[in-house]
This record gives C-alpha cells, structure tokens and sequence, in this order.
C-alpha cells in the first residue's frame, strides 16, 4: 500500500490504477536520501554532455523542463536525451512546452502539466495529437502557480504550503496531489487547497556560467529554476561558459544555485539555442515558428523536422552550423543585447519573416 | 492628416482593452492582445503604469513588443525580476490592480477553459494549452479582465473545463469557494465590452463596438446576455492618432493586430 | 468573535484573555488591503527620517526587528522611534535582539520571540530582567526557522506552510498561532506544523542603496528581509545613498525590493551604526560589549547609557561623533572590507579591547 | 618544540568538537565554540568542510573568527548567501551533515533548554535568549552534536523548557514526534563525550576528558550516565601542534578558548 494519500477523485478521473506511478514526485524521504548521499567534496565536476545525460537521467525518470519554455532552456540537453533514446520520462514543469516533441519520440510518456505551448503561436498541435491518441497519460494538471509553490514548497523545506489557487477550478478534479481543506488559521469558513512539495528525479538547468564544482549564476528570469536545484534528485548544470571559481565568488550579486545540489556540470556554449539566452543570444524564430506552425501538424512533418535538427546533428556546434554559424552568433547576440538595451538599439531591426523551407534560404535562420 | 483604415476588430479589442488600464496601475499582463493593449496604454493615456508578468519580470523600460512573455523586452533593465511563486505571490499580495485573461471558451459567469475542446481530459476533441497562469491571476487578482474573440462556440452555456473561475455559479459563489477579488470587471470581445451584474453576476452587455447590434451579438453567443437599463453605448473607436500609433509602433509586424488571412 | 482560530493551550499559557491582541499578525485581509491601497506611482518617496517615523510607525504596531540582530539592522531608525517616545508596539522578528532596549523606556510591551540576545555576548540581562518584571507581554515563542516559513510563507502569497519545525518541543505550548496536524500527503502518520503566514504592520529595511521611488538594493545577508518587505502593512527604506532610478537598472544583479511595496524612502548615511553594513562600515564592538555587559545590568545603567548615546543625539551624525568620527568611518570601512576580502587584510589588525567608560579614551569606539 | 601548557577544558571541548567533523562534509555552525571548532577543524584534518550558518552565509574563504555568525567572515567571498528561510532548508533537505548545538540544561535524552531558568515562561528566574535555530537544527539535522558545559544544575533530570528536542522520551518517540534525522550523535563538555544507547537513547560515556574519573562525571550530572561496556576510554587531546594554532589562529584573542576568568 502507498505512503501517500492521493485525491481519490482525481486518480478516479485520470484512470490510474496503480498510483505507485505518483509517489516519486512526492516522496520526500527518497529525495532526502539522495541528497544525504551527493558527494559534498570541491571536486571538478566537468563531463561532456553525452556523459551527463547518460549518467544521470534514467528512463522513466520524473524530468522537469526548465527555463520559460524557450528561455534561457536546456535544449541542447533534451536533444541529447532524443538522441540517447531515453524512454518513459514523466515531464513536469511550468511551462511544460518541450514534452510535445518529446512525447513524439517516445522519450516523454506521461505529463504534469500546467501549460504546453508556445503562447501566440496557439496551442500546439502535436501535444494535442498525442494526448488524442493515448501516446501520453495524463498524470496532474496544475497552473503555473500551483506548480511553483509546490517546487517552492521543496526548497523552503516544508512537507506543503495552502493555497488560494486551483479553489472552484476543475484542476482540482485531474490533480491527484492536491486537496481541499479549511485554512487552520481560521474560524470562519475558508478553503485552501494543500499543495504538497515537489521533488522531480532529475533537472537539467542552463546557465550563464558555472565553475567546475557546479556553483552556477544565473541572469534573465529565473522562473523555477532554483527551486528545482535544490528540489531535485540529481541535478545536472549545463553552462554557457565555465569560470573559475573566484569569479563565482567575487561577482556573486545575481543568482547562484549552490554546488552542493549540483552531481555535473557541462561546458555547453549555445546550450539554449535555439531558444533564447539572456545575455548570449536571441531565439531563432524562424525555428520556433517552423516547429509549431508546419513541423507539429503531423507526424511525418515533425519526424523530419527532428531528423534534420536533432537526429542528424552530433552536438550544439553541427546544429548552430544549420542555423547560420558564426553569422547567426553575431545577430543573434545583437539583437538579443539591444532588446535587454545593453546594445545600442536604435535602427536595430527586430523583423523576421516565417520560413518556408528546413534549410536557411539567407544562410541565417532569424 | 491622411485617410487612415478604420480600426479592425483586433485592433478594436486591443484599444478597448488598453481603455481598461488606469494611469499608475500594476497591470499583470499575459501573451497576446493583453500585451498590445499594455503597450499601447503606456505611450497613451496611461504612461506611468508598472507591468508585470508571469515569467517574473517587473517594470521594464519602454521597449518593443516581446515575441514571448519571457522575452528580454519583458525585463528590459528592470530593477528586479522575480521567481514565478513570487510572481503570482505579488497578486495574492494585492500588489497587483489588474490582470488580463485570454481564453478559448466562456460562460455567463465568466468560468473560463484553456484546457481543451472536448468532455473527456483523457480524450479530448482537441487539447489545449492548460492553464498557464490563468487560473492563478482569476484565483487572486483583485479586478481581472477577460479577452478573446466572440462566437457561439466560444461563448458557450457551459465550458467544456473550468479552468479559471470567473464568478462560478454566480451571486456569492466565487467568494463562498475561497477566491480572492472582485472577480472579473470586464470582457472584451470583437463584438463589444461586457460587464457582470451586481447581484446575479451574469454576463451583461456594456458596449457594442461601431456596426454591432444587440441581436448580431446575442447570436454570437450561446447564452442569454442581460442588457443594461437604457440605450446600448457604442464601445469608444480609437482615433486616427491612435490607430497610427497601433499599428507604427506598438505592434509593427501585424502580429496580434492584423487579421488572420490579411497579414503577409 | 475572532475570525482566527488560535492554539488554546498557548492561549491558556500565555495568559492571554482577549485574542485581538494577537490578530495583526495574521489579519491577511487588512494587509492585502493595505497593499492594494498604496500609491502605486513612480513618486519621489523621500522623507527625513523624522518624517518617516512619525507618519509610518504608530503606537501598538507589529514592528519587525530587520536585519540579523546587529547586522544591515536599522539601529538609527529604532534610536528615533525611542526619540519620538512611540509606545505599546508588539515587537517580533528573527532574531528580535533590539526589542530589549526599547522595551525598558516603554517602547516596546509585547513579544513574538524566537532569539533576544547577543550571541557570545551571553543572555541579555536586561530582556531577562523585563520578562520576569512583566514589562513585556510575550505573545509568541518561535524558532529562527518556523518564523522565517511564517514570513515566507506572507510573500509567496499562501495562507500558511506546514513545517516539520517545533515538533515535540515546548515552543508549540507557548505559540498560539502554530498547531500540529497531520501531513496531508501521507496516508501513515507524519505530524506537521501549520505554521500561517505572518503579516506585521511596519517594517523598517535599511540598505545599500535605493532610489527615490523605493527599488532598493541590498549586499550581504537578507535573512527575512525579502518576505518582509513583501509581508507588511508598512514599509519605511533607509538607504546608505540614493542612487538615480538608472542605477538600480543597470545594476540589477543582486537582491532587490520591489518600489511597489515601499512607503517613504530615507537617505540615511550611517543607519545601520553601531551596526555592521556590509561594504560599508564594521560593528562598534566596544559598543555592543559595553550594551551588554555593562548597560544591560541595571536599569539606572541602560538610561545613562542610552541617555548619552540616542537621546542627547539629534541625529546619526551626532551619534557617530562619539564613536569617533571620521576616523571612526575610515577604520570601520577598512575593517569590514577586509573581513569581506574586497581591501587587503594582511596586517589588519581585528583585536578590540573591552570598553571602560561611556567617553571615549582611544578617540574611536573599536 | 617548546613548553606548551596543556589544553584547558575549553579547549578540550572545542578539539572534541572539532574531531566531530569528517572530510567534506557539509558543517552548520552556530556561535561560539562550534565556531572554533569548525576553523580548526577546517586548518587541520578536514580542509575541505563547507560551512553554512543561520545567517544564510555559506561556504566562506577561509577568514579568521567572525564575531558574530552574520559577520563577514561567514560569508566571505561567498559564492551564494542563502535567506534565512533556505538556509534552514537545506538542513530539511539533506544538503547539510551535521549541526552543532549549544545549550543551557540538557537531559538524559538530549533534550535542550535554551529559553529559561524556572518553572513558568511568563515569570522565570533567569528568561534567555529563546531557540534561535537550535530547534531547527534539532528538529532537521541529519546528525547533531551538542555542546556544553558539564554541571548538575545543566545536565538534569528534566530540561526547564524543551527548547529543542533530542530523544525526547527516549526509544522511538523522536520519530513518532515526527522529526527528521538521527538525533544527536555526541554531547561534548569539558568532562567527556558521551554518546546515547541505541535502544535506549538515554546518555552514555563515551569517553572521559583526561584526569576526569567516571565518578566526577556522575556527580556533574543530575541523572544516572550510562556506562559503556568496558574499559571507558580517555578522550584524546590535542597535540602541542594543535593547540598552538587553536591559540594562535582560531582564537587569538581567546574569545571562547580562555577560562573565565584567565582572560585578560
């Protein structure tokens, strides 16, 4: 019999019957214990990517995408995952956009959700398809609010926190973990919703910079990102660049996940690409716009998409090649330091045109 | 001044929502047309307003439209950019006047569904987005104005997924389930601005955009809209500076504001 | 009736008859109410520090002890709330060390305790002293930890944390707003603390530096800063220096409290002395060692003491005359800095002797 | 190597202490003589500790000793300073080894009193300082060593105020309480280690300061000590090596080293 006291009615909607499938993301003694257990010696934690993924992300692991859906996210360390042909992930996270191509894949098999998508770009057609056919269970919805407490609630180190979110909502009914209660603060009749603590087995967190014994800062939104450090079962750092560890030290205003979270850390330059990195590069929009609007209407578009990007490509490198090289390097760095105005950015030209074709036509994919 | 094309009804919805915004607010702003509307009420009537958004980011210098929500234009130099709990912590807080929702479908009592199209979450027509921070803003903003475009499809008895609750089952309702704020103040449409009466809190017509009567928007829509005592307003159009305004600087490449098929 | 629901044995405990007393600190309504009523405008927010007391802190407020006991605490803010004679505040804060002074001339009559003392420096005879002689009221006890979850748990935006805290410990007989319940998320039993988010009236913050409309910009510990400025009703900023509102913009890599929350704005050079102020100057430790182990001991001691130090000072410059000046400045900065390894520290000497009379000998109060 | 008087107790304590601590390990250190021994710790046999404080500061360059644990010298050149909150929530988390503790009274199943002297809170003989931290570290730590001085008025059948629990009432109760960890591993005092029986829990020798009989160890305590089965061992004590740098570097000006009184 399970430890944990699940909503009754949510299992009963969501057609789970088997709820050891839910323990891992609640099982706090485990994650405790795997913490205990982390080496907490100063030692040089450097691996290459492929090493990384295969060492510490397992099949049927809970995966958070981090980030903000494209955003200072792992993208790289995802393809890598494809490429490993991991199975059987549970994809967690706020926004949870990169399951969809994931799930494709068969990477990905079931889904905590609180947003899937790629905001004006519509809902995503692919994730839609996959949910349609089964080729994703369903195992909690959440809003990006919730979830954050509950990754939140780790790391403050509380078994869960109340909340005001979710209450009259039909989340409620699909979300296993959560339940109604009377505030105890409180006399009067007033509902909150328990959100227990969250703690995925493994997170992959890009960052600006990082030293070798996983000390890593951070800059642009930090969305759940060090909630999840210190939440996850094993945490991989892939870093934009690694810095000694003095500099860590002496340039410590900004956000810094501690090393002691912290099993590898990666050198991982355009580790985000072809999402956006505060600081190092814009998005390749084109790219975006092509996955949602043309590679995820059907399988075939989507197979061959992944094939040219991810599939045939080795590493990051091969993969910037196709989005334009060193040219693609310099504008994307460009346009991204003019928006955040630490480039000059008048008669900065922010425009793109979508892609017709998966090869760059101008030899730069905006 | 030259000729200038009239307001579209995008561009309608986004001058209507930007009408929203009182100079001084903390506005929450979402992807889309809340973020055309936030843009164009602070080069207007509102220039001193704070934006913030779900990704963290807070009170960003004057910049462009961001091409997402996370994007740096979003925290352009901002002073501090926060962690997404306590994003959604600074509305609970009441450090936030407004929030905008989009939606794909809604009921008389403003209950929203981002969620899907379909009775079974296991095996919808079609699966939507989820709800993003869409259930946190309607859970814990104090005022909350809701946007999307008017059809019976969308404007349904009831909502395929209660994703975000707007006024529940109406009267107290929202307040007895635990909610925070007044719930939403506003719904603006293609078609015109609803409010919610006071006691019932159903859905009631407040202005019809120009060239919309009361009929062609009650057929637009799958339940009964209350109307108010008196003549039907017609919903303010923007003027000509304005739409130039609009159209030139704030949304330039037509990406929220152009209609579907007219854009290149 | 209370609409609160507090633990009846502390209740009984405590001695407490009517529970009102204890309903600021968890009233979130009026404090979201407060918070929706603040002018939300990019204002000039400056005040005098005169100014800013007397219109901000009012008598029989919940005022938050910031800062870590004698460090970034803004002692100067607490000299001119004693200056101003203000009366009845329930003082709480982690550590709450500056409530014993000013709970000897009145200040200060009720307390949410989780630490009152000096470290090293021994218990705080003169807290001792007031608690047996029932000068003050204790309305709470807590821990370091279960209060930060309280203040924490105000900024996240959640109704109350359940903490793995306290358990067991007499704390809980003493803490009416704390209960033992049963972790929802686990069907064997596993107690918790629900410990509610605590709102206090006025929070005083003293910083780095700030600009006019109150972003402002902190280097060293935060402890509970960040929650506080969030949590309270009221929220004063003094600030080492204000800087122009591009300042903060620019340099923005470091922890930062939102304009939004703040009330007035106080240029305060020197508002953290006697106190240490990361970057900027050290403790007088002669100081705090002639509070506690000479001012402390006796009532007729504690006025002389701050008879000469806070009463016949206007202001903190008169106030950093007696330490020594501009002297006084110029070694407390190098010494700090040192500590901090951003000055050379080979050769700096940390030694300090014990301080003998309330004048100074040496010209400068180590 | 010249004559070097041989430790006082204080030194004792604060080598016992410092013996405590592996290799590595991560190392939550609260004021006084924790801190001396986490320096020394750190200068002799375990140069790679990591320390965290209550204070939020981690992992300092190594510094001299801080005067209070919010002092720069906790958080020197630190790559990260936690907010008090998350500090205590890496211990909740299983990020820290082991916490220190200091204590008032102390009872044969490490319960600890920090809070007063007498019988009722609101009208003690002597109010001190309240928890701290020391309740969290207790509540959370995976190990905790606590720490004090040895005296029938200190060690006593039952703790004033159960500031922070140890074994509570012995045998299992601690995990029924609902605590995490392993409770506390070691009692350090100027007369001996002790350690707790398994089942038990009660306070057991463990070892004897030199020139301390288990008879004087009885009689500086107000319950009955457990005995180990065998030969009591004799703690061992610094080397000349050492205690000159305890004397030296740790605490130069002997802020917690010298015997009060033998300060000057």
């Amino acid at each position: 019999m399970s430890a944990f006291d699940y909503n009754r009615e949510a299992v009963r909607n969501l057609g789970i019957d088997d709820t050891k499938i839910l323990d891992p993301l609640v099982d706090f003694e485990s994650a405790r214990r795997a913490h205990i257990n982390k080496d907490r010696s100063h030692r040089d934690k450097r691996l290459s990517l492929g090493e990384a993924i295969g060492e510490f992300v397992r099949d049927g692991d809970v995966l958070t995408d981090t980030g903000f859906s494209y955003v200072r996210t792992p993208m790289q360390a995802y393809f890598e995952i494809m490429r490993q042909g991991k199975k059987g992930i549970q994809m967690i996270g706020s926004p949870n956009s990169n399951q969809s191509y994931m799930i494709h894949f068969g990477v990905c098999s079931c889904s905590h959700n609180s947003y899937s998508g790629a905001e004006m770009r519509g809902y995503d057609r692919a994730y839609s398809r996959s949910v349609i056919e089964g080729k994703t269970r369903i195992l909690s919805e959440w809003s990006h609010g919730s979830m954050a407490q509950g990754f939140k609630a780790a790391q403050l180190g509380v078994p869960g926190v109340f909340s005001k979110q979710l209450l009259g909502s039909d989340i409620l009914r699909y979300n296993p973990y959560t339940k109604v209660m009377q505030n105890p603060m409180r006399s009067d009749p007033d509902p909150a919703v328990f959100v227990p603590a969250l703690y995925p087995d493994i997170a992959v967190i890009h960052v600006q910079t990082a030293d070798r014994f996983g000390n890593a800062r951070m800059y642009g939104p930090p969305i759940n990102d060090i909630a999840l450090a210190a939440a996850a079962r094993r945490l991989i750092i892939t870093a934009e660049e690694i810095v000694p560890p003095g500099d860590i030290r002496s340039n410590n205003k900004g956000v810094v996940i501690p090393f002691t979270c912290v099993d590898a850390v990666v050198e991982l330059p355009y580790g985000a690409a072809p999402g956006s990195m505060p600081g190092c590069y814009y998005w390749s929009r084109q790219w975006w716009e092509k996955l949602m609007r043309w590679a995820c209407l059907s399988d075939e578009n989507i197979e061959e998409f992944f094939e040219y990007w991810v599939f045939s490509s080795r590493d990051q490198f091969d993969f910037i090649e196709k989005l334009g090289g060193a040219r693609w390097i310099a504008n994307s760095r460009k346009i991204t330091k003019a928006e955040e105005y630490d480039n000059e950015d008048l008669g900065v030209d922010f425009s793109y045109k979508e892609f017709k074709t998966l090869e760059t036509e101008t030899g730069i994919y905006y | 001044m030259t000729e200038i094309k009239p307001a579209n009804p995008l561009e309608m919805v986004a001058y209507s929502l930007a009408m929203q915004i009182e100079d001084h607010q903390v506005v929450y702003v979402g992807t889309g047309l809340p973020m055309v509307a936030a843009i164009l009420a602070r080069k207007t009537h509102a220039p001193n307003i704070t934006l913030v958004y779900e990704s963290g980011a807070q009170d960003p210098l004057e910049g462009g439209m961001p091409w997402s929500v996370g994007g740096p234009f979003t925290w352009r130099k901002s002073p501090i950019i926060l962690e997404m709990s306590y994003s959604f912590g600074q509305a609970y807080n009441g450090y936030v006047d407004i929030g905008f929702l989009g939606f794909a479908q809604i009921d008389r009592y403003g209950n929203i569904n981002t969620h899907m199209i379909g009775t079974d979450l296991l095996k919808p027509k079609v699966r939507l987005t989820g709800s993003g921070g869409n259930n946190d803003l309607s859970s814990l903003s104090e005022k909350m104005v809701l946007v999307g475009i008017q059809s019976p499809d969308k404007f349904v008895e009831k909502v395929d997924f209660i994703t975000s609750v707007g006024f529940l089952e109406g009267g107290d309702s929202r307040k007895k389930a635990g909610l925070l704020g007044e719930g939403p103040v506003a719904v603006v449409t293609n078609a015109g601005v609803y409010d919610f009466e006071p006691v019932s809190k159903r859905m009631r017509v407040k202005s019809l955009n120009p060239g919309v009567s009361l009929g062609l928007a009650q057929m637009a829509t799958g339940f009964e809209l209350l109307k108010p005592d008196g003549e039907i307003p017609v919903t303010p159009a923007p003027s000509a500076e304005i739409l130039a305004l609009l159209r030139n600087e704030v949304d330039p490449l037509g990406v929220f504001i152009s209609m579907p098929g007219a854009k290149q």
